[in-house]
């Protein structure tokens, strides 16, 4: 609501009207042209759109959630585009935007974060959004059977684990820990030794480490996002520590490889945006589509990337 | 009315600047109040006004004791002060800052036209003209005074403090002050005025009360009083009131500074003189007239629009101050507070900031030679009050005044320009100053001096120059010319016929 | 004497007359420049729609920079507005959820007062100097936001979730928002108030020279709590308008959105040191900013090259408006 | 009697003596509370391990509080540290790949260095106020860096890589690290710059009043460039340590540091209105947040309330810092 739509809907609905042939616009809405996961995100994207008759634009609101609002607005606005992929930095406040651009006759994919208030499933919270997502509770979850997994691998009990959690103010973030937790504590055995903040990036994480292991010295297990686990690593070293990573960078995957860690969960990012990018156009081409898709059925293992389910896999950004 | 102040003491840091003062005014009577810089009478009328707390003390408002904790509360009583230091907002205007606080407004909303119109009335009492829609930044310094005199007299209290409101008033803007000061005590108020013009408080005030080091000396009636007697209660000994005289220049005595053909804006018109070595010049004019401009110019503090300076034959670059200082020119700002002092650092690093680059080594600050360097210049004027370590606000008003004199003469400069060099300065060391530059002069450097005070360009120069309108409009040797006929060549409005030609 | 005086008058440097009125509007034109620009440049950025989005956008950054304006004319700075605002938005929500949607709204500016009452308070009475003393008690809000959310995401039941949503339909007025007029209501207040009320007289003498205002009696300490809270109340709005938007509150409402809010009130040229400026500089400098961004998302341009044209164009701006002002005297 | 914010200034600092110098270290008790505190009530605080930990911890923090602390003694603010901070590790990237590791990290604070004089340039030449002027131009590192990388992270070769990570490895000293070593070097020299030399007079002079050290012969405008180009470099030798620890570099490195960096220079006690402060004070500030992160990782307290504790130990020790210095004697 809010907007002059009908135009819009006009002109979308005459391009529809010009067949299946016809070259579509893609625009995508990352978290940040400065993130390399986005950025890897967009690869897919574009290499799929250039084979596909489409084109792609990359809006980038470097991180910020009202910028992103803005910039989705403006889109819709400017009637350039047929398929919108959204990356939203926050999935609460991009509702009413994508609302309009599905009144404006625009195909919309949630891509990653969910769309809405919910972060237990991958449905569809705003009408006619085809989802691609990654369910955080899903994630959390496999990160705390990850955790549990790593315990019994060397048969320790009490096993002593340590998450770092994202941020504390961000509610997704926290769907996420309170899941991992659910599931670790759920194990005989295991026990949450520390929950600090070890954000996303190595710096925070090798803080995190550093003072995790001056409180927990004989920690077993730590899980946290993949940056910072990649700067606990360096705290670690020689340790006997496992790792647990939270995505599926080159170098997080070779680490997992070459057994410095014990686990990452892995999602193919590149192939999520190609995929996201074959769901909006099959879409806008009238091909009927899955509305309801979780990331995770790209991946190995279903995400659960062991060394086992990594075996051979390369991984799709640098981190 | 009868206003009891009764045992006002206050210390800073363990050492006291007022110890249980004690006196009484009366409504319908103007006040002196004296001392020596640092004396404690800032300190005192500001305790009484609210601004500072003391530590002792109390007010009796005819017999009954009142509470006074704030400048509000002073206000309330009928208190107002107009501070040493100007207190304006400098991005307002004047209407603005003249009742501040105070605006008329009908259910919160301002009216300016009633405002504008108590303006009128209030100029039209004092004789100020002021352009109510000027901003107070744009205004000359002594303009800006004029806005904290009218304040104070639009407040409407009947008990008015003035702490040195003349310091910076040309002579013809102080007889108005002065009919306004008679008119107020006229209609019932209380004024207390501290003034380093001796000769202005014996000729206004009806009673006076001397401080020395923060005690009270004695309170009598102004009759009774010479500005002999008063110098000795201030200073305890006898001192000197007479200008030096100064050595004459030397016939074959080079030209030290040269300016030719100086303009800016509207303030500077055409301004063109010579300074030989060992000459004081002085400037004199009416507010506005220009001289400061003149000074900014030639130091390069301001680009001048056209113009060359030269200092001893030589081109100075123009519009760098630290060009000019490299060339041999000094220039004492007029305004310590906007442009002379750092007020937040110490005494020293004040003292020593114009000349850190004579006492360094590979950069790093010469600390024992700084040290004694400063201590030398301070104790060579009087500088009294407070360890060269602490913060310069924290000194009175003319002690501030001598650190930036002094601050000047560390690096001895070829040329000296001051503007209003003894602004707040005390009598006693308002002679020392004169000495020094006269000695300097004798010794050899070229001193420019502009005051507001014409006895002081009179009685130091060799030479007098008349300013109006950003010219020259008439020069007098030394001699030559009483005040009375300075002030009347500043006022009159046709081209004066003795100006030299090559001043034109 | 009388002549004279009259000629120090014509002396007088440059009297603020219209040129002076004129230079002031540099921003104004860099403004209007970026406007002709877009109009020629693109087909839709001079279409009802386009207008009526511009304004929902600069909606809630503009309340924030109308806070941040006038507490930054005060001469104090607040870092908090954005915290205030996500703990407003969360108290509303939490309030609609117990009593309803009208006492929910009402109980979200209520507590931007408060809270922007506790920021002058603090100021006032600690002495801290208010740049670091709002920084840490936004810090604090933004913690018990958490705390308050337990982390999660808040949202009225279902059953009130379209009255909660009201401000963000849009209204009679050609589609422009509830929102959107909320917004231009507070500031068309604002403005009033710094500019024709005593009050706002009070708010520019404190700014410009504090003790020049106490010794002049003027209650420092009142006007200063009296800023802050408006200051409150203005993020509470916009926390308002955000939740009504989403649909939801959370604790990371907003976040970082302080800056550019602060960036905005001093684009249009309010000064950092206090006591000069005004409303309509900030909302000046929302325009520039909201314009720069949008322009771009009409246009279409890669957007790697954004933030560098983004960072030119305020440069440029600031720049233009600083020279036509030329030399401060 | 009621004592109104003025009050300070008149009444408060007093006579400086011994006494004053005490309390002038009200921040620094603030600190040594927390550090009490954490001693006894946790085994782990006082310990070789973490001690080497928090030193590690503060460096980069700490390198760009003593750039903040530098830039806003001498008046100005300095909102672009971070972003030069990721351009000049960009640079330094790039060029170890070129050229080696040692021209890359001389590279990396060369170009601290050119951008920091930027900054100054700007600020100096189109007398924009710093605020605004080094907010823009942190926009445009920040995009120059997005160029540069395409929005990747970078990284130096694999066979450069280890001799690249220099700066994290621990030295003889008990395991201190390299980085920490760096850091406490520059900080030394920039403490004494401040304390001991004319250009440090200098910055503080144009700091307390610009206007009478330009009358006092000082060029305020090379001062200033270099006071920004010092900024620079301190932002790039924390580039470094980043990129090294990393051994990599990306466009968003240390995003909102800046903030941290001046609120710790803020919280130690240097005056956000310049002329005021000095270099241990950032220090100190430092220390106080490292310290309060440190302590509740070790107490292992839940974190939702960290935040809120956080905030308010900070308003609190700016508070103590506030009234010892308050108090009359
Ligand atoms: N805030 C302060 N802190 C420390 N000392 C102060 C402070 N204010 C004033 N003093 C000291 O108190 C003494 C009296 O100062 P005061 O300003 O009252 O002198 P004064 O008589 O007005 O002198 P002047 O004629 O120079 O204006 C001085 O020695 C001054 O240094
Ligand atoms: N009453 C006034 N209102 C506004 N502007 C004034 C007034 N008087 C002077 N000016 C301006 O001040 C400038 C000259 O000031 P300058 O400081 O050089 O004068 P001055 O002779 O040194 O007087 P002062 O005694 O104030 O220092 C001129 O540009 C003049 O227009
Ligand atoms: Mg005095
Ligand atoms: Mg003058």
């Amino acid at each position: 609501p809010g907007s002059e739509t009908g135009p819009a809907s006009t002109t979308a609905a005459s391009q529809a009207a010009q067949g299946d042939d016809a070259q579509k616009r893609i625009a995508f809405f990352g978290f940040a042209r400065a993130n390399a996961f986005a950025v890897a995100t967009w690869n897919g994207i574009e290499e799929y759109a250039k084979a596909n008759n489409a084109t792609a634009e990359f809006f980038d609101p470097n991180f910020d959630a009202q910028t992103q609002v803005q910039q989705i607005q403006d889109a819709v606005t400017s009637k350039r585009f047929d398929v919108f992929i959204v990356q939203a930095n926050d999935g609460a406040s991009v509702v009413p935007a994508l609302r309009q651009a599905v009144a404006a006759g625009i195909t919309v994919v949630a891509e990653f974060t969910p769309v809405g208030t919910a972060y237990d499933t991958a449905d569809s919270q705003v009408p006619g959004v085809v989802t691609l997502v990654d369910v955080p509770t899903d994630n959390g979850k496999k990160l705390g059977e990850l955790g549990v997994e790593a315990c019994r691998s060397k048969n320790l009990d009490p096993c002593k684990v340590a998450y770092l959690e994202g941020m504390k103010s961000l509610p997704l973030d926290n769907a996420r820990t309170e899941a991992a937790v659910k599931a670790l504590e759920a194990a005989d055995g295991v026990e949450l030794v520390s929950r600090v903040e070890g954000g996303y990036t190595r710096e925070g994480g090798r803080k995190a480490m550093q003072d995790v292991l001056q409180a927990q010295p004989d920690v077993n297990v730590v899980i946290g996002s993949s940056q910072a686990i990649a700067g606990a690593e360096s705290v670690v070293k020689g340790k006997g520590v496992l790792l647990i990573g939270n995505g599926g960078s080159r170098q997080a995957v070779k680490a997992v490889q070459d057994g410095r860690w014990f686990a990452t969960y892995y999602l193919p990012e590149k192939s999520a945006g190609a995929k996201a990018a074959e769901l909006g156009l099959a879409k806008a081409r009238g091909q009927q589509v899955e509305e309801s898709n979780s990331e995770t059925v790209l991946a190995p293992n279903d995400g659960k990337g062991t060394k086992e389910a990594l075996a051979g896999v390369a991984g799709e950004y640098d981190e | 009315m009868r206003i009891d102040l009764e045992g006002f003491g206050k210390s800073y840091g363990g050492v006291p600047v007022l110890q249980d003062v004690s006196f009484t005014l009366h409504g319908g009577r103007v006040h002196g109040l004296l001392g020596e810089n640092g004396a404690g009478k800032s300190t005192l009328l500001k305790a009484v006004c609210g601004a500072v707390a003391p530590d002792t003390g109390r007010i009796l408002l005819d017999g009954r004791p009142i509470t006074v904790g704030s400048p509000r509360d002073a206000l309330r009583h009928g208190f107002t002060l107009i501070s040493q230091e100007l207190a304006l907002v400098p991005a307002m205007t004047v209407l603005d800052n003249v009742y501040l606080g105070r605006w008329r407004n009908r259910l919160g909303w301002r009216d300016r036209r009633a405002d504008r119109r108590r303006f009128a009335e209030l100029s039209e009492r004092t004789g100020f003209e002021l352009d109510p829609s000027a901003l107070v930044r744009d205004l000359p310094i002594a303009a800006q005074q004029q806005v904290e005199v009218l304040r104070a007299l639009a407040s409407g209290a009947s008990v008015i403090g003035m702490d040195e409101p003349t310091a910076l008033l040309t002579q013809n803007e102080t007889e108005r002050l002065m009919e306004v000061i008679r008119r107020l005590a006229a209609d019932g108020a209380a004024v207390v005025l501290i003034s380093h013009f001796l000769e202005e408080v014996l000729s206004v005030c009806d009673d006076v009360t001397v401080l020395r080091d923060g005690r009270h000396i004695k309170t009598g009636p102004a009759a009774e009083q010479t500005p002999q007697s008063l110098v000795g209660d201030m200073v305890g000994r006898p001192v000197e009131l007479l200008y030096p005289e100064p050595r004459p220049v030397r016939e074959d005595a080079p030209v030290l500074l040269s300016a030719r053909g100086l303009r800016r804006g509207s303030a500077v018109r055409d301004v063109s003189l010579d300074i030989r070595a060992g000459e004081i010049v002085g400037i004199a004019g009416l507010v506005g007239s220009g001289r400061s401009e003149t000074l900014r110019a030639i130091f390069g503090a301001d680009a001048p629009d056209a113009g060359v300076v030269e200092v001893a034959g030589r081109p100075v670059p123009a519009g760098s101050p630290a060009r000019a200082m490299k060339a041999g020119l000094a220039m004492v700002p007029e305004s310590r507070k906007d442009q002379g002092l750092v007020l937040g650092r110490s005494v020293r690093e004040n003292v020593a900031l114009a000349s850190l680059g004579s006492r360094q080594r590979a950069g790093f600050v010469r600390g024992g030679a700084e040290r004694e360097a400063a201590g030398a210049m301070l104790g060579g004027l009087d500088v009294r009050g407070s360890d060269l370590g602490g913060p310069v606000w924290t000194l009175s008003g003319g002690n501030q005044q001598k650190v930036l004199f002094g601050k000047w003469l560390m690096d001895r400069p070829k040329v000296l320009m001051v503007d209003e060099p003894t602004r707040g300065v005390d009598v006693g060391a308002k002679g020392q100053i004169h000495q020094l530059l006269v000695e300097l002069a004798a010794e050899g450097m070229a001193v420019l001096v502009v005051s507001s005070e014409v006895e002081e360009v009179l009685g130091l120069a060799h030479r007098v120059l008349v300013m109006r309108h950003g010219r020259f409009v008439g020069e007098f040797e030394r001699g030559r010319a009483t005040p009375e006929q300075v002030v009347a060549l500043a006022f009159a409005d046709t081209p004066d016929t003795e100006l030299p030609e090559e001043n034109r | 004497m009388t002549a004279t005086t009259a000629d120090v008058k014509a002396d007088v440097k440059a009297a603020p007359g219209r040129s002076a009125r004129l230079r002031d509007l540099g921003i104004v034109l860099g403004v209007v420049l970026i406007i002709v620009v877009l109009s020629i440049s693109t087909s839709t950025f001079l279409t009802t729609g386009n207008l009526v989005n511009l304004l929902d956008q600069a909606a809630v950054v503009g309340l924030l920079a109308t806070a941040a304006t006038l507490v930054i004319i005060s001469g104090s700075f607040d870092l908090s507005i954005t915290a205030v605002l996500a703990l407003s938005a969360i108290v509303a929500v939490a309030v609609t959820n117990v009593a309803g949607v009208g006492p929910g709204m009402i109980a979200g500016v209520l507590a931007g007062a408060v809270l922007g009452t506790i920021n002058g308070i603090v100021v006032v009475r600690i002495k801290v100097h208010s740049f670091i003393a709002t920084l840490a008690l936004s810090i604090i809000y933004r913690g018990l936001a958490v705390i308050l959310t337990a982390g999660a995401i808040v949202y009225p039941a279902e059953d009130r979730l379209t009255a909660f949503q009201a401000l963000s339909w849009p209204t009679v007025l050609g589609g422009v928002t509830a929102a959107s007029l909320l917004f231009l209501a507070v500031v068309a207040v604002c403005w009033i108030v710094l500019a024709r009320t005593t009050f706002g007289r009070r708010v520019y003498a404190i700014g410009g020279n504090e003790e020049a205002a106490r010794l002049s009696g003027i209650r420092v300490g009142q006007i200063k709590v009296a800023v802050f809270a408006i200051s409150g109340v203005c993020a509470a709005l916009g926390g308002l308008i955000l939740a009504s938007r989403g649909g939801s509150a959370q604790a990371s409402l907003a976040t970082g959105m302080e800056m550019t809010a602060i960036a905005a009130a001093v684009v249009g040229g309010t000064s950092v040191m206090g006591g000069e400026g005004a409303i309509w500089r900030g909302l000046i400098g929302v325009l520039l900013i909201t314009l720069i961004g949008n322009g771009f998302n009409l246009l279409g341009w890669d957007t790697i090259y954004q933030q560098v044209v983004q960072g030119a164009l305020i440069l440029g701006a600031v720049s233009l408006d600083r020279l036509l002002r030329g030399r401060r005297s």
